[in-house]
């Protein structure tokens, strides 16, 4: 081993039924080090880490650490902690029925005689949130979180664990800047202290930001590792994606006609819109051909909002119009025959089907919408799955392979099809975004610009402000459940963005 | 912010299967006012007649907790009384060594169901089922013909009871009688505390809900998801050994029919307490709860003395399916809230 | 493309169908004669002929059960009740009351519709407990389970209720002119015609989408209650039917006893098909081979001339081989054996 | 609620049944009322028509026209079921305790708790096996034994009959549920007399578990494994009318005028049928009308009197030699 590194992974090949996932990749993590792990959706970052963690076996290559002579392997993820390896993984892995402490503790319970000392755990676990400025009752079962919580969670018990290696995968994708910022200052005080880090993530800038060496994976393959500062930006998204692009610049939002819709154009009216104890009620016009974000601080409720508009939630207050038309949706295929269309943020328990294959869950919703008695051909079928497969670029072995097989990203490509697959009006995308590449996220920031001028109306929830800011024409501002403000045109930018959100405090 | 009292949606099911079993005993109080079925005996005897159940249902509602069942109890139950049986009464053991057996047994017995669940990766009704027959084959292997027990010892602790010292009554013969348990019913809910205690202030009792909340999840959390699986089912072949022995000195005797249709007992008591079948939410005191229902409900027929016996079944399963929904009906409205 | 899915669907009905094959043979060690069939009374006669007959009832309960079980990831135990419960009521309508009967008081397709009217309202009713109501399958069903019986008995008014006429033994025995077995040809019809109505509708999708994510189906405008209820409506009708079945093999109802314990061998079917008792992805035809399977081992334990009450053992020992054969955790074992094996050459050569 | 059938010593209780016979119960009746001796009964089931037949013999009798209140408990086939039953009864403060045990162990405990509380218990159809006689006062039902025997000998006389006495016969049997005391009493009986009968051989034995669909599957399988059965011996009707109907299929013929002689036990209605079409030889009847014995019981032990422990019902057999007719027309059940 070199000196100096705690990790050291050679040779590593993993093959996955129809796909090579890794191979001969070699990745060797430094004390005090954060290391950023690049690629695209599918790439094998996530599968790098779950060989190494004890997930998944690999099939050859070894694995040496800091303190010991010979390779080891970690056969699960109680070997890889007995290693000093903490994780989190892409896919949040808490268990829903504890509470808050106990998924913080869970296997490392403070203990007075022999006994799990439950006011010391709690304590501790309000502790330790409070570090990370995370306000949530620890003695609440952790399924009463929103996702981002939860990450949050996920990462404030990796980190807790004062191991010798941290591997974040993606924590940061449904994270907006301020947890972000807690989160950079968590890891840049662990690696004063001497812990290596590996750090997954799609945002170029965050990577600039913390880390200190980039290593990047195409395919499978190891391309390269890289001190961050001898290589920019531009070379980074060629490295990743095989070919020169033009990330950041390829979008601006071009026509911004602000106030130019007309009232024959309105898509959704909501008048005094709400659920008791959760939303309170709101008005919120969308027409046709806008594209309107909703920005707010973390569990600000626009998830639920926007759950509220679809039908996804009971509405005990106001009423919703769409098109003109009343609509009290006791299901959302009553919204969807309206020509509505959601794509949910938490993406493994309310968006994907795991087992059924990447083509049923592409045709799923519009196979609803026809109902049960007007199946889809097997050839139209095929034929709309090769037609997504290839237009957001999906990454699969083939069209039967269970959803739940592929990289993270890749399930929120196929997610996203499925949506655009039913021709919708009024599209609401709470993250769409979350988790994928840089190169398929303009990708997607374009698509959306696109639909909106074809005439399509879009609600955009992102936890990434500029991404809003390049792709929304109008932004609605939520707190603690009430919509605040509405910005568009020129107020529409970061700072009016913050000081509505803050409001009057 | 105010921090409000507020019940989670599991401490509200249990407190909803108390109240409930509280109101159902009243009720049966009152109806049923000239025929003793207020008597504390009467009562007591809820516990007396169902200590192997409380029993079983404490390990049933373990492996439940893991996402689990086990649908061998009653199978198991006639095996272990079988075992009792044909140890003391034809091969000529003592009660002790008998008793000590047995319990191997059932720790063995949970060891293999827990292996091939938690290491072949079986689904446990699965595994649970062949148990079953197996158990039950056994027993007709054993002896086909009832053997009765009548070890001195043996009956000896069958026939220990312990009297309250109030609340007694005067027979038609004028004596007084005061009420009493058996030690069954002592034992059973001292391992109901133990359960209790394990599940809430030990590791490995908070590993069980862990693995029944997620899997995955507590997996890659670093726990050892196979080891906590194997031990649960251990654990409740274990207390499936002292609930067949329990129910053993109830009943002093085995034969092949024993128990037959136990482990739905044993189930449907561990839901109605407030367990769910897909893992990761229970409770033993609510399991308690459920067998003294069941029993309340048995109870109310029992007193009736007019049901023929189709009208029985039709009752039994009308009150469950009364008390079944209410709950349902109950915790939803909690949860629109 | 289509190739490779024929692959995986054969690939994962292999081991189910080794299993099968496997219980056969061990016959061809015993009994020579067990795959002998000859014609008898113009209706064909033997062993093989035995189980394929006798699965008939478990074949139907197993392809309803595995709707349930896929959609619900619970179990159906109240289908043995029901079918006791379609027997009465069938039985009842065409003796028109009375405990025996020599010819029908109502016309024979009236008893067959009342049972299997009545078979899929329970199956209604435990769809509503399970799909809108939110109680656990087994629960829920375990109503009926309790009270199915004591149904029947109140129809039958606790007796045996015979139907003492020769047309009503057809369905259990053979159509005239028929050499197959009737029971054989419902079973078949059954599912072939389950398997076209779930292949040609979306049902087939939608029942798995719901039994893998119920919340994410609800959002993509699956009415998951609805689909849940239908694979417990769908259940129950499938349990009348093979109440009718078991009825007419004995031309009578016989409350206590028809369908007893048929329930597990159900659910006992699903599994050793191959099937998940976790609910989602399933396999019909896994289904079926399971039933065949079970009734092939019991037959089998009959001919090797076990006494009944041993035969639990036997048949517990068997399905723990099979279901070990299948699982994921024997795969893991055979494959790090087989890394073993491939290590030890490699080090071979390398010396 | 507090209906007639409950509310004990109500008065409206007892004004409510038929008006026909309020004029001689009234005045008595109400006198009566505080007199009913409290019968409460421990049933096995419903598991079968004969047991059905047992429990309505049971509540035909212990009537409030002849004194009785009934209080019914059916233990749906579990012993523990009919403990929980006694220790109500217990608490009841009933009269007398009447236990068709499910099973003949385990009651020793419970027995001891109602003798503690001073109540009479009186078994039917089954039999307790106690260490101290004195738990119970007294024991009705049939003789399994007896049966078995009847069979062996009304066979002998049979073959006898057709000159076939000397022949080899060859038997099976299809036996009853495991370890219940009618297939344990009646295997033992049948053996009892292949002992005496050199010719006679059992080729085989297998429990039908009493019902019709396990007979006829068991039937079946006999029927593959041995080409020359003569004569079936069923333990109870049902089975037998499975078997019929497997040696049809199989292309042979039962009864009298056929090539298998197939006899069975119990004697239900349906096995009369059974004979008079001609397919079944004989049936040894089990008699299930135990209710009346029993009451008479009570009425000498409310005397005062003594009474015999064990007391055997009167059982009969019937074969097609008869009139069937007319006695299926007076059967009960
Ligand atoms: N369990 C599995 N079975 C089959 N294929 C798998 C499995 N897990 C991952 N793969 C495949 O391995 C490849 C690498 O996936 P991986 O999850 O490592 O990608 P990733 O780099 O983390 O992507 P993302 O940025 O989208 O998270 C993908 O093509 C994926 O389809
Ligand atoms: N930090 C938090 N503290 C307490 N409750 C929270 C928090 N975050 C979310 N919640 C809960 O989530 C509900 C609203 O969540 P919702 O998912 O709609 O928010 P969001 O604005 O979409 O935030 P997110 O970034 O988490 O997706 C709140 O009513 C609250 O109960
Ligand atoms: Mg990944
Ligand atoms: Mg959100």
């Amino acid at each position: 081993m070199e000196k100096d590194s705690v990790l050291e992974m050679r040779h590593i090949y993993k093959t996955f039924p129809g796909v090579k996932a890794l191979q001969d990749v070699d990745f060797t993590l430094a004390k005090g080090e954060i290391h950023a792990l690049m690629g695209e959706n599918g790439a094998g970052k996530s599968t790098l880490i779950k060989v190494l963690t004890g997930v998944e076996e690999f099939e050859t290559g070894e694995i040496m650490m800091e303190d010991s002579t010979h390779p080891i392997i970690n056969r699960s993820p109680q070997e890889a902690q007995k290693h000093g390896i903490s994780t989190v993984y892409q896919e949040i892995n808490l268990c829903p029925n504890l509470t808050v402490a106990e998924n913080l503790f869970i296997g490392r319970e403070p203990r007075r005689f022999g006994m799990i000392d439950w006011k010391a755990m709690n304590k501790r676990a309000g502790e330790l949130l409070a570090d990370l400025d995370i306000f949530a009752d620890v003695t609440k079962t952790i399924d009463q979180y929103s996702i981002a919580v939860q990450q949050m969670i996920a990462i404030a018990r990796a980190v807790d664990m004062s191991a010798k290696v941290l591997i974040l995968d993606e924590p940061t994708s449904s994270l907006d800047d301020s947890e972000v910022e807690k989160l950079f200052r968590l890891m840049r005080r662990l690696k004063s202290e001497g812990v290596g880090i590996i750090f997954v993530t799609h945002f170029l800038e965050q990577v600039y930001e913390v880390c200190d060496k980039i290593t990047v994976l195409r395919n499978g393959r190891l391309i390269g590792s890289y001190t961050t500062a001898e290589l920019p930006r531009v070379q980074l998204v060629a490295k990743m994606m095989g070919k020169d692009f033009d990330d950041l610049a390829a979008i601006k939002q071009t026509d911004g006609g602000t106030g130019s819709y007309r009232d024959e154009d309105i898509v959704i009216k909501a008048v005094g819109l709400g659920r008791k104890g959760y939303i309170k009620p709101f008005d919120l016009v969308i027409h046709k051909g806008e594209v309107v974000g909703f920005t707010g601080l973390l569990g600000s409720g626009r998830s639920e909002t926007v759950r509220v508009l679809y039908g996804a939630e009971r509405t005990d207050e106001g009423e919703l119009f769409v098109k003109g038309k009343k609509l009290a949706a006791k299901h959302p295929i009553h919204s969807m025959y309206e020509g509505m269309a959601y794509l949910p943020e938490d993406r493994k328990n309310e968006g994907i089907i795991a087992d059924l294959s990447v083509r049923e869950n592409l045709i799923i919703a519009l196979q609803a919408k026809r109902g049960l008695f007007h199946l889809l051909s097997r050839k139209q079928q095929e034929e709309f799955t090769d037609k997504y497969i290839d237009m957001l670029q999906i990454k699969t072995a083939n069209r039967e392979t269970p959803i739940k097989s592929l990289s993270g990203g890749n399930q929120q490509k196929v997610i996203i099809g499925r949506w655009l697959l039913t021709n919708p009006d009024f599209l609401i995308l709470d993250e769409p975004t979350r988790g994928i590449d840089v190169g398929t996220k303009t990708e997607i920031q374009k698509l959306v610009i696109r639909l909106a001028k074809e005439g399509m109306a879009v609600v955009f929830i992102s936890s990434e402000i500029e991404e809003m800011l390049r792709t929304c024409e109008r932004m609605v501002v939520m707190r603690d459940g009430s919509k605040v403000g509405e910005l568009s045109g020129e107020e529409m930018n970061q700072s009016a963005i913050m000081s509505t959100i803050a409001g009057g405090q | 912010m105010k921090k409000k009292f507020t019940l989670n949606q599991t401490s509200f099911l249990l407190l909803i299967t108390i109240v409930l079993f509280f109101v159902m005993y009243a009720v049966g109080c009152v109806i049923f006012k000239d025929q003793g079925f207020a008597k504390t005996q009467n009562f007591l005897n809820l516990f007396v007649s169902n200590a192997g159940l409380i029993v079983i249902g404490i390990g049933m509602t373990v492996v439940m907790i893991t996402g689990g069942i086990d649908i061998s109890v009653g199978s198991f139950v006639a095996m272990g009384c079988m075992m009792l049986a044909w140890m003391m009464e034809r091969a000529g053991m003592g009660a002790v060594p008998s008793v000590l057996i047995v319990l191997l047994t059932g720790v063995v017995f949970g060891l293999v169901q827990g292996f091939l669940v938690a290491y072949m990766d079986i689904q446990p009704f699965i595994v649970t089922l062949a148990g079953m027959f197996f158990a039950r084959g056994m027993t007709a292997i054993i002896s086909k013909d009832m053997i009765s027990i009548s070890n001195e010892m043996f009956m000896g602790w069958a026939k220990m009871k312990i009297y309250f010292p109030f609340g007694g009554h005067v027979n038609r013969k004028g004596e007084m009688i005061y009420p009493y348990v058996y030690p069954t019913v002592v034992i059973a809910l001292l391992l109901l505390a133990g359960a209790f205690i394990m599940l809430k202030y030990t590791k490995f009792g908070r590993s069980i809900y862990a693995v029944g909340g997620n899997e995955q999840s507590a997996l890659m959390m670093g726990l050892n998801v196979r080891r906590v699986k194997l031990k649960a089912y251990m654990l409740d072949g274990f207390l499936c050994g002292v609930g067949s022995i329990l129910f053993c000195l109830n009943t002093l005797g085995g034969f092949v029919e024993q128990a037959k249709g136990f482990e739905m007992d044993a189930i449907a008591s561990a839901v109605i307490g407030g367990t769910l079948l897909t893992g990761g939410v229970g409770n033993v005191i609510g399991t308690l709860f459920g067998v003294l229902i069941k029993a309340t409900i048995e109870a109310f027929i029992t007193f009736q003395g007019t049901l023929s016996s189709w009208w029985t079944r039709i009752t039994i399963a009308a009150l469950l399916c009364f008390f079944i929904v209410l709950q349902s009906v109950l915790a939803m409205l909690k949860k629109k809230k | 493309m289509n190739n490779t899915l024929k692959n995986i669907t054969s690939k994962r009905l292999f081991l189910p169908i080794f299993c099968l094959i496997l219980v056969l043979l061990i016959n061809l060690v015993t009994r020579p004669d067990f795959f002998s069939i000859e014609i008898r009374d113009g209706v064909l006669y033997g062993f093989l002929i035995d189980i394929i007959n006798r699965a008939s009832e478990l074949v139907i309960l197993a392809v309803g059960m595995t709707l349930v079980v896929s959609a619900s990831a619970g179990t159906d135990i109240s289908v043995g009740a029901i079918m006791a419960v379609s027997a009465a009521v069938c039985c009842n309508v065409l003796t028109g009351g009375e405990r025996a009967a020599t010819e029908y008081a109502n016309p024979l397709i009236l008893g067959f519709l009342a049972a299997i009217l009545v078979g899929t309202l329970i199956g209604c009713f435990n769809g509503v407990l399970v799909a809108k109501l939110n109680i656990q399958p087994m629960v829920a069903t375990l109503i009926m389970f309790t009270a199915g019986r004591g149904i029947a008995q109140l129809i039958t008014d606790g007796q045996i209720t015979y139907v003492r006429v020769e047309s009503y033994k057809t369905l259990g025995s053979s159509f005239p002119g028929f050499p197959v077995p009737a029971p054989f040809i419902v079973s078949i019809v059954v599912v072939a015609a389950t398997v076209l109505l779930l292949n040609r509708t979306a049902l087939g999708m939608y029942i798995q989408a719901v039994g893998i994510n119920k919340k994410a189906s609800g959002l993509t405008g699956i009415k998951a209650v609805l689909i849940i209820f239908l694979a417990y409506a769908y259940c129950g009708f499938c349990s009348g039917l093979s109440g009718l079945i078991a009825s007419s093999r004995i031309y009578s109802a016989d409350a206590n006893n028809i369908g007893l314990n048929m329930e597990l061998d159900a659910i006992l079917a699903v599994a050793i098909g191959g099937n998940s008792l976790g609910g989602g992805r399933f396999s019909i035809a896994g289904s079926v081979i399971g039933a065949y399977t079970i009734q092939a081992l019991t037959t089998t334990l009959y001919a090797m001339h076990v006494s009944s009450d041993q035969i639990p053992v036997y048949k517990a020992i068997v399905v723990v081989i099979i279901v070990t054969l299948q699982s994921p955790g024997f795969a893991r074992w055979r494959k790090a054996l087989a890394q073993k094996k491939v290590d030890r050459a490699e080090g071979k050569e390398a010396a | 609620s507090g209906n007639s059938g409950s509310g004990s010593g109500s008065s409206e209780g007892d004004t409510a049944p038929a008006s026909d016979e309020a004029e001689d119960t009234g005045s008595e009746g109400d006198a009566d009322s505080g007199e009913l001796i409290t019968v409460g009964y421990a049933q096995v089931g419903a598991e079968s028509d004969w047991r059905t037949a047992n429990t309505e013999s049971f509540k035909s009798t212990f009537i409030e026209e002849n004194g009785y209140k009934l209080i019914f408990d059916d233990a749906q086939q579990k012993q523990e079921n009919q403990i929980k039953a006694i220790r109500s009864f217990i608490q009841q403060e009933v009269d007398y305790i009447v236990v068709a045990p499910v099973v003949e162990t385990g009651w020793e405990t419970v027995l001891e708790e109602a003798k503690e509380a001073g109540i009479p218990v009186i078994l039917s159809d089954r039999m307790m096996d106690v260490s101290d006689d004195s738990l119970f006062e007294a024991w009705v039902g049939g003789n399994f034994v007896k049966e078995g025997e009847t069979c062996g000998d009304w066979l002998a006389d049979y073959l006898e009959e057709q000159g076939r006495g000397d022949e080899e016969i060859n038997m099976v049997t299809i036996q009853g549920t495991i370890g219940a005391s009618a297939q344990v009493g009646r295997t033992e009986g049948m053996a009892n007399k292949l002992e005496e009968h050199s010719n006679w051989k059992m080729l085989d034995m297998q429990s039908g578990e009493f019902t019709q669909a396990k007979g006829q599957e068991v039937m079946e399988s006999f029927l593959k494994s041995y080409d020359d059965i003569d004569v079936v011996i069923c333990e109870n009707d049902n089975e037998a009318f499975g078997a019929i109907d497997a040696i049809k299929a199989a292309g042979k013929s039962c009864g009298p005028d056929g090539d298998i002689i197939v006899v069975s036990f119990d004697s239900v209605k349906a096995a009369f049928e059974s004979m008079i079409a001609g397919d079944l030889n004989a049936t040894f009847e089990c008699n299930p009308l135990h209710g009346p014995r029993v009451a008479e019981i009570i009425q000498k032990l409310e005397a005062g009197e003594t009474v015999d422990k064990i007391q055997y019902v009167d059982e009969a057999y019937f074969d097609t030699s008869m009139d069937l007719e007319t006695i299926l027309a007076e059967r009960a059940y």
